[in-house]
């Protein structure tokens, strides 16, 4: 069914009987070509690509509640390409080209909206490293911008410029950067994927993979043993526990994002603003919500939620940033689970296993890599070798050294 | 005119307030909350809905209420979206209604009602989409400044905020029957308590029921119990208190609205505090919310929950209308006609879908009956009743009083994702086993609905926790109390409804939840998303059951198998300025300031933030008009005879014992066991990954006493790093540490002249000249008449140059006497700014150059690493990609024209080919003006910069749009061979 | 005996001194300060050494005892902050390191930190407001670290109120969120 | 969440700074033969377990202790803490 304009009033005339459910609710086959672990974002995203794209067939995405329940579900749904270095940067420009066409493609609106972010700077070293970025991402194809304190004043004149603990300096500004409605990408994933005959199954869990010589066979779930040609993980936040069922120890560690949503608020912030002084960034949702988040709680944990530390560290920070949020309410936070990899980046990789491949360790930046990262695990799935923009996304990057450190922060997870 | 104004309650009808609402003036009562005072001017109208801007009026009487949102105050006081339900009333209250355009009667978004056929759930999700450009410039604006609620006023809000932190052994969260049985129970057995309470008042529903005690009157027990809790010193009552989340290992999060019922706060108070709660048990007594049935148009001012109609007649002596319909699933509604008929109103009918429902005197009982629809445009006129006998009936009314059951309120239960269990006996989610640990539930909260069971569980559940904590508590008297059972049929919504509302403030309707149904959106989660049910500010507290029982009609399950909702923290939306604090604004963090500070603000310095240090940037002289004339002159002066410059923010940490200098030789990539004593090296350390993150120097004060520097961001992590290799890597090493960064007011005394002005403040039994005290010497000494100092011949700037460290009190007092002393060498005080000039003439790497991605090799310092010996990051650092053939290798760069700047943060690409990420060389990372060299120079990393010595190269910038050209040359442009140190 | 002229961690000639309602807030430059830390396995040694010159006692974890004109603090494991009338400031790290000898390492600290002296009715309500301490149950003789408005801050409850050591360069910080606590107990 | 410090009693987390698995005790020998192996394992690869998790905290406001607790990531439950100068001494770690 084609959604549209003229869809939704046809079907407000005659009783809204016409509208389908946006993914059949099928059982699992005994065998597929493909098994995507993991029913978020970049599993639908690499499902859907995997089919379409790459004419993959016999395709089956394996969730073990709901279809985006994960971190597609609990971010703050930013979308960006302001990464610094050349492993990155490429990557996530390829993603937001993706995105920019996300609609049309699926034929569903997850209300991609270009608002741009500005990443406030706050001392000359941090303008110098602005500008290295901005150079950077320009480079690369992406667009930035170099402001000066006046010319963030101009955009955003309610921030805190007169009696801040760290004056403003400037900024950087990502014009095509943005939010996007994020279950919506998720649903528009999983529609497109099962138009193009993807079975997902919810509610199937992965209990462990049988393995036979060092080849891949098939999965064992929660819903009998399925076979598989090739099986892919891409369970964020829970991926060291599907791994270790095939003897893996990654280098990632889990941790625990919190996000935060304030009541409903007539147009406020127009854009994305970081904070360049505190652990703060924030959106507005298209429904008056301030989203915002600031720094992870620092301590492994599967938990999806968080501790008072950092509520108030990062509503410290947005309130220093934005004197007028005081009087505004925080309505929920909620936590997701980030795969903390040892640089800050992610790995989209084969594993020692032949059939077994890897997507994941995508710290807080997943979301905004889902539709790249779905086609580039659909390209490494198809072809055996990697998309050209993740070239770097490698598992043995430590063993190397050619590591992927956009902050700096070296092996220690919570930093980056 | 109070026309709905009743007589009785705990409201002070001597002392009436005025206040303003959309600008119009009525009078309320001290004892109100600004909706009971609004009900009682007659207001029933009070607010607007999200989607269809739906008219909308107060529907329940405490914090989970989704319609009466109104903007409270004005200015940088406005607070948007705020319970008309929980503000309680003072003199001179100003609130306007919001989420309009026009005035609150004729909304002009109301049209969107017109079209709520169209804006069905989910809608937008498949509209548009064309054209591709029209959604962020054309649809999405529109969306936006539809949506949303109230608004901020930006401008700053005047008021401060506390937080604060309270311990105690048992934390009770409502003092309705079951918090202050709770409360007197562990208070009795000596234990801590704290009872904190939402309401302005103690007592919950005892202030609400006319039928809760027996043998007294509720509200004499509740001022008994409060008479007696407030004579313990081991209770503290905490009112005006709403327990907000509950977090790990017993730690709740609570917000005390200390100043929210006054116009102002008092001076120095704050408005509210966040206090941060320690408990060893907590016992959530938080009662029950009510739930409404759906019907057609449920949502028309007036329609109100019904438990929520008799306290508001009961306790602020206020009733929506004089005549009031109620409809009922249970003998719950009957209590709420009764008590609005003992108070004089009328109650033309209790609509009752049961059947077999019982009769009250003074009403007609419609037995089997349901409300199938509601009228009146701005409130309603008059309700459509289906009778038992399928015949239509139109009662005319100003009110409905909409009784659907209970359900415990389950907010804090939940907020560690535990999952409540459903409860066939009430029909409601109950908490489940999964509680915080340590947390207890009693009373409605726990389904215990009776004032009898409130009462019993409340003290039996304060014994269990105490016991746990080997605290004897034992239940002692408690008032006879109501105990009947609550019979229930469970009745969610009037079939065949057009429009029944579910989620009031979301303006979801039964449709809504039906066509998720209908697309797959089934799980319980999906079903919140893609309608948005349970979403809005009040997380659904009154709709989230409703919804479910819905879905799980459609699925054939059960409602528990159909899943479960929690909710998320805060229980109830809390102000943002009270999670800040007093941490905003200039105390965003603590400032720290440097021994110099004082002196440097007499001279005007400009002062620049590193990290929390305030330093000294530049210090401006008259006639000087741009910061470059400054610094330039601060360099030269520095350069050709003396200059001075705070470096107290540089780390300092003492490392004493045996084995110190054998512990340095882990940290440092070189070697410090053969330092001599009197002597300083410089050394780099490594991350255990080979990535280099500080440097500095190590003076051997005696064969076991080091002290280290480090630079002034890594202070506190190399300290730390530091303890953890001397507790958990090395504990066989004999050393202690301890940070002295505060203890000592250090100065650089930089340039030709500097020896000759230390010397005439260093005490004359101490010899500094070059022979006595060479290059990297390091002494203990006295200075001004015996002032113990410590004297270390160390140059950042590359001139002969000394640190001299003082303790601190003494450091304003000897910069004074260094430039009073220097006057003779033209002394010259320099900030960051000549310092970072400096440095880079000299090729010395900070931060901007130690980012945490760069080796010992690149910076060029391979020659430095000791391989004799392990330290931290050794083996690591030997990787083969961090070791490759033309990596990154900080270089110097001279532009071809010495006045044009090279920025920090241009990329580095060869003459001739093109200008993208492919071609990319290296980047700048350091540049500045250097007056010794009267050109402009930079800093950067360069691949295999070692062998492109001489090559030009292109600085692109096309952030900026600039571009130059620069020679790769030694980073060293100042004295490479070092000979000014050793003068 | 030097000319230079000190000033307080307030950069002020004098101590200063604030009283809020009940409460009274003392800037305390008076003292002298050196930590000692015992060598792996003398802290016996320290002990009785610092016990034998100087009656002064160290004791057990997040206490501290004064013994005439010394006070020691328990700072962490094997490590305590001795202070000392600040006419001694020049002396004390040699001489409490001549008093330990090999046992023990001695840092001089005096101007590491700022100290303020708390007094008055409101100090458990004030302290509330500041800290994460159960300040409520801390008895006269013990002493904690803890966080104060992101400083971290060494606590010690004296007979006469608490004493507040922070770290010296953030004075005025400290100094301001003692003072607003002060104003919101008044 | 609350630390129970083997000599402090409960003190507040956010007095602490976390860094991670206490293997990182562990500290490989840099003279083995497979000491490039090694080292990348220890820094790198992670057990990660949803479960009890043994991990290093500081306690930076505080004592300046390194704690080794032992805590369950799915529940935050904390069973045990101990100073992680003794786990390391009992580990056999000394000077090297």
């Amino acid at each position: 069914m084609r959604y549209s304009g003229f869809r939704v009033i046809k079907e407000a005339l005659t009783g809204h009987r016409g509208w389908k459910p946006a993914w059949r609710d099928v059982a699992p086959q005994a065998e597929y070509d493909y098994v995507i672990i993991g029913g978020g974002g970049h599993g639908l995203a690499a499902a859907y690509y995997l089919a379409k794209q790459f004419g993959g067939k016999k395709i089956a995405v394996l969730e073990k509640g709901w279809i985006g329940g994960g971190n597609v579900g609990r971010n703050t749904t930013i979308i960006r390409s302001n990464y610094l270095l050349d492993g990155n940067e490429p990557f996530y420009e390829f993603s937001l080209k993706l995105w920019e066409n996300l609609e049309q493609e699926l034929n569903y609106n997850a209300m991609v909206s270009q608002r741009g972010i500005l990443n406030l700077v706050h001392t000359d070293a941090q303008r110098d490293a602005a500008r290295r970025r901005g150079n950077a991402m320009i480079l690369n194809g992406s667009d930035a911008e170099l402001l000066d304190a006046d010319g963030v004043r101009k955009m955003y004149p309610f921030l805190n410029f007169d009696n801040a603990r760290f004056p403003i300096k400037g900024g950087l500004l990502h014009r095509r950067g943005g939010t996007v409605r994020h279950d919506a990408v998720a649903w528009g994933y999983a529609r497109g994927a099962d138009q193009h005959g993807v079975d997902i199954i919810q509610n199937c869990e992965v209990t462990g993979f049988r393995i036979d010589g060092g080849k891949i066979k098939g999965v064992e779930t929660t819903r009998g043993y399925i076979g598989a040609k090739k099986v892919a993980s891409s369970v964020a936040g829970s991926s060291s526990r599907v791994m270790s069922m095939a003897g893996m120890r990654l280098p990632i560690e889990s941790h625990v994002l919190q996000a935060f949503v304030s009541e409903g608020l007539k147009p406020t912030i127009p854009g994305v603003i970081t904070y360049g002084a505190g652990h703060f960034y924030c959106s507005q949702s298209d429904k008056g919500g301030l989203v915002f988040g600031g720094d992870i709680d620092g301590y492994n944990t599967y938990a999806q939620r968080g501790n008072l530390p950092v509520v108030e560290d990062v509503i410290e920070s947005g309130v220093s940033l934005i004197p007028a949020l005081g009087r505004v309410r925080l309505l929920r936070s909620w936590g997701g689970i980030m795969d903390m990899s040892m640089d800050g980046s992610p790995f989209i990789d084969k594993t020692h296993i032949e059939g077994l491949y890897f997507n994941g360790g995508w710290c807080y930046g997943g979301f905004k890599a889902t539709p790249a990262a779905g086609w580039c695990l659909a390209h490494l799935l198809a072809t055996d070798t990697p998309h050209e923009t993740a070239t770097a996304y490698r598992l043995d990057r430590f063993r190397s050294g050619l590591i992927i450190d956009e902050k700096g922060q070296g092996a220690q997870p919570n930093l980056h | 005119m109070t026309i709905n104004r009743l007589k009785g309650g705990l409201v002070d009808h001597g002392a009436p307030l005025n206040f303003t609402f959309d600008g119009k003036t009525y009078q309320g009562l001290a004892g109100d909350t600004l909706a009971s005072a609004l009900l009682a001017n007659g207001r029933r109208l009070m607010g607007r809905s999200f989607k269809y801007h739906r008219p909308r009026g107060v529907m329940t009487a405490g914090s989970e209420e989704p319609n009466a949102l109104v903007e409270l105050r004005e200015g940088g006081r406005q607070e948007p979206n705020t319970r008309a339900t929980t503000v309680e009333l003072f003199d001179g209250l100003t609130a306007n209604s919001q989420n309009r355009i026009g005035s609150l009667e004729r909304d002009l978004m109301g049209v969107n009602d017109l079209f709520a056929n169209f804006l069905s759930a989910g809608f937008y999700y498949k509209t548009f989409m064309w054209p591709r450009a029209f959604w962020e410039k054309i649809y999405e604006p529109i969306i936006r400044n539809a949506a949303g609620l109230g608004s901020v006023s930006f401008e700053d809000d005047p008021d401060l905020y506390d937080k604060g932190f309270l311990h105690c052994d048992l934390l009770v969260i409502g003092a309705g029957p079951a918090g202050l049985a709770a409360a007197l129970t562990a208070g009795r057995a000596g234990a801590r308590v704290i009872l904190a309470e939402e309401d302005f008042l103690l007592g919950g529903r005892l202030l609400a029921e006319t039928s809760g005690l027996e043998d007294q009157s509720g509200l004499g027990w509740v001022t008994q119990a409060q008479a007696e809790l407030s004579a313990m010193d081991n209770v503290r009552i905490m009112p005006r208190t709403t327990v907000a989340g509950a977090y790990d290992h017993g730690i709740y999060g609570a917000v005390e609205r200390v100043s929210d019922h006054l116009a102002v706060p008092e001076a120095g108070k704050p408005r509210q505090c966040f206090w941060r709660i320690y408990s060893k048990r907590a016992l959530v007594c938080a009662g029950a919310l009510e739930r409404p049935i759906a019907f057609e148009n449920n949502d028309r001012p007036g329609v109100m929950l019904a438990g929520a109609t008799r306290a508001y007649a009961n306790r602020w002596a206020v009733t929506p209308a004089q005549s009031v319909v109620v409809f009922a699933n249970s003998d719950d509604g009957h209590k709420t006609a009764a008590d609005l008929m003992a108070k004089g109103i009328e109650v033309p009918a209790i609509v009752d879908i049961r059947a077999d429902a019982p009769a009250l005197p003074g009403t007609e009982v419609l037995a089997g009956a349901q409300i199938i629809d509601t009228k009146g445009r701005l409130g309603v006129t008059s309700v459509t009743v289906r009778l038992a006998n399928g015949q239509t009936r139109s009662i005319a009314c100003g009110a409905v009083a909409n009784s659907g059951g209970w359900n415990p309120n389950l907010g804090l239960t939940c907020h560690q994702r535990g999952r409540p269990t459903w409860n066939d006996h009430i029909h409601a989610f109950v908490p489940g086993a999964d509680l915080p640990v340590g947390q207890l539930v009693a009373g409605a909260a726990a389904g215990q609905f009776s004032t009898h069971a409130a009462l019993t569980t409340g003290a039996e559940q304060a014994v269990a926790a105490l016991a746990d904590l080997g605290i004897t508590a034992s239940v002692g008297d408690l008032p006879k109390a109501e105990d009947a059972p609550r019979a229930m049929t469970p009745f969610w919504h009037v079939k065949g409804a057009k429009r029944a509302w579910v989620d009031f403030q979301n303006d979801v309707t039964v449709k809504d939840v039906k066509l998720s149904h209908q697309e797959g959106f089934r799980a319980v989660e999906h079903l919140k998303r893609y309608t948005t049910l349970g979403m809005a500010t009040d997380q659904g507290k009154t709709s989230n059951v409703t919804g479910l029982a819905v879905m799980a009609e459609l699925t054939g399950k059960s409602i528990p198998e159909t899943g479960t909702t929690i909710y998320r923290p805060p229980y109830v939306p809390v102000a943002m300025g009270t999670l800040a604090g007093r941490s905003v604004g200039k105390e965003f963090h603590p400032t720290r300031l440097t021994p110099s500070h004082k002196w440097a603000e007499e001279q005007g310095a400009v002062f620049v933030e590193v990290g929390n240090w305030l330093r000294a940037q530049w210090f401006p002289k008259a006639g000087e008009t741009t910061w470059r004339d400054s610094v330039d002159r601060e360099v030269t002066a520095t350069r050709q005879s003396v200059g001075v410059c705070d470096v107290t923010t540089l780390g300092k940490i003492d490392v004493q014992g045996p084995d110190a200098a054998e512990f340095l030789n882990k940290l440092y990539i070189n070697g410090f066991a053969k330092l001599a004593v009197g002597k300083v090296r410089y050394g780099v350390m490594l991350r255990e990954d080979g990535i280099a993150y500080d440097d500095g120097t190590a003076a051997r004060l005696a064969e076991d006493h080091f002290v280290v520097t480090t630079t002034t961001a890594n202070a506190v992590l190399v300290y730390r790093n530091m303890e953890f290799a001397r507790q958990c890597l090395f504990p066989g090493l004999d050393v202690q540490i301890i940070s002295t960064t505060e203890a000592w007011a250090q100065y650089a005394v930089a340039g030709p002249n500097s020896r000759k002005l230390l010397q005439k403040i260093v005490d004359p039994e101490f010899d500094i000249s070059n022979e006595a005290f060479p290059f990297m010497g390091c002494r203990e000494i006295t200075v001004c008449g015996g002032l113990r100092a410590r004297l270390f011949r160390i140059s950042f700037s590359g001139e002969l140059a000394y640190e001299i460290a003082v303790p601190t009190r003494y450091g304003d007092a000897l910069i004074r006497r260094l430039m009073a002393e220097g006057e003779e060498f033209n002394v010259t005080p320099y900030g960051t700014e000549a310092l970072g000039v400096m440095r880079i003439e000299k090729g010395h790497a900070v931060g901007n150059e130690l980012n945490g991605t760069t080796t010992a090799a690149n910076l060029g310092m391979a020659r430095m690493v000791s391989k004799k010996k392990d330290c931290i990051g050794n083996t690591l650092s030997e990787r083969d990609g961090l070791n490759r053939e033309g990596d990154y290798r900080l270089v110097g760069l001279k532009p071809k024209e010495a006045q044009k700047m090279i920025p920090a943060g241009a990329h580095m690409m060869s003459q001739t080919g093109s200008v993208d990420a492919a071609s990319d060389q290296g980047y700048v990372t350091s540049a500045c003006y250097s007056p010794s060299l009267e050109s402009y120079i930079a800093l950067g990393f360069l691949k295999d910069g070692a062998n492109r010595m001489g090559e030009t190269l292109r600085m692109v910038n096309p952030l900026e749009g600039t571009e130059l050209l620069a020679e790769v040359v030694s980073a060293h442009f100042v004295d490479p061979e070092g000979g000014r140190l050793r003068d | 005996m030097t000319d230079l002229k000190p000033i307080t961690a307030l950069n002020g000639d004098s101590a200063a001194v604030d009283t809020i309602a009940t409460l009274t807030i003392r800037e305390n430059p008076d003292l002298a300060l050196a930590s000692v830390a015992a060598r792996h396995g003398a802290g016996d040694t320290v002990a009785a050494r610092l016990k034998d010159a100087l009656s002064l006692s160290l004791l057990a974890p997040a206490h501290w005892a004064a013994a005439g004109d010394y006070a020691a603090i328990w700072l962490g494991p094997d490590q305590w902050m001795v202070n000392a009338e600040y006419g001694t400031h020049a002396l004390l790290a040699s001489d409490l390191k001549a008093i330990v000898g090999d046992a023990g390492s001695v840092t001089e600290q005096t101007d590491g930190w700022c100290c303020f002296d708390v007094e008055g009715e409101q100090l458990v309500a004030a302290f509330e407001r500041l800290c994460a301490l159960d300040f409520a149950q801390m008895q006269p003789g013990q002493a904690n670290r803890t966080t104060i408005h992101h400083l971290g801050c060494l606590v010690v409850r004296t007979d006469a109120g608490a004493s507040v050591f922070g770290p010296r360069s953030s004075a005025r910080s400290l100094h301001h969120a003692l003072i607003e606590a002060a104003y919101s107990v008044a | 969440m609350l630390i129970n410090h083997p000599i402090l009693g409960p003190r507040d987390a956010a007095e602490f700074t976390y860094l991670g698995d206490a293997a990182l005790i562990d500290r490989p020998n840099w003279q083995a033969d497979d000491a490039a192996e090694a080292f990348h394992d220890y820094l790198y690869l992670r057990d990660n377990p949803a479960g009890l998790h043994r991990e290093l905290w500081f306690h930076e406001q505080g004592d300046r202790s390194w704690l080794v607790v032992t805590r369950n990531t799915l529940t935050h439950e904390i069973t045990s803490v101990e100073l992680a100068r003794d786990v390391a001494l009992a580990r056999g770690r000394g000077k090297e």
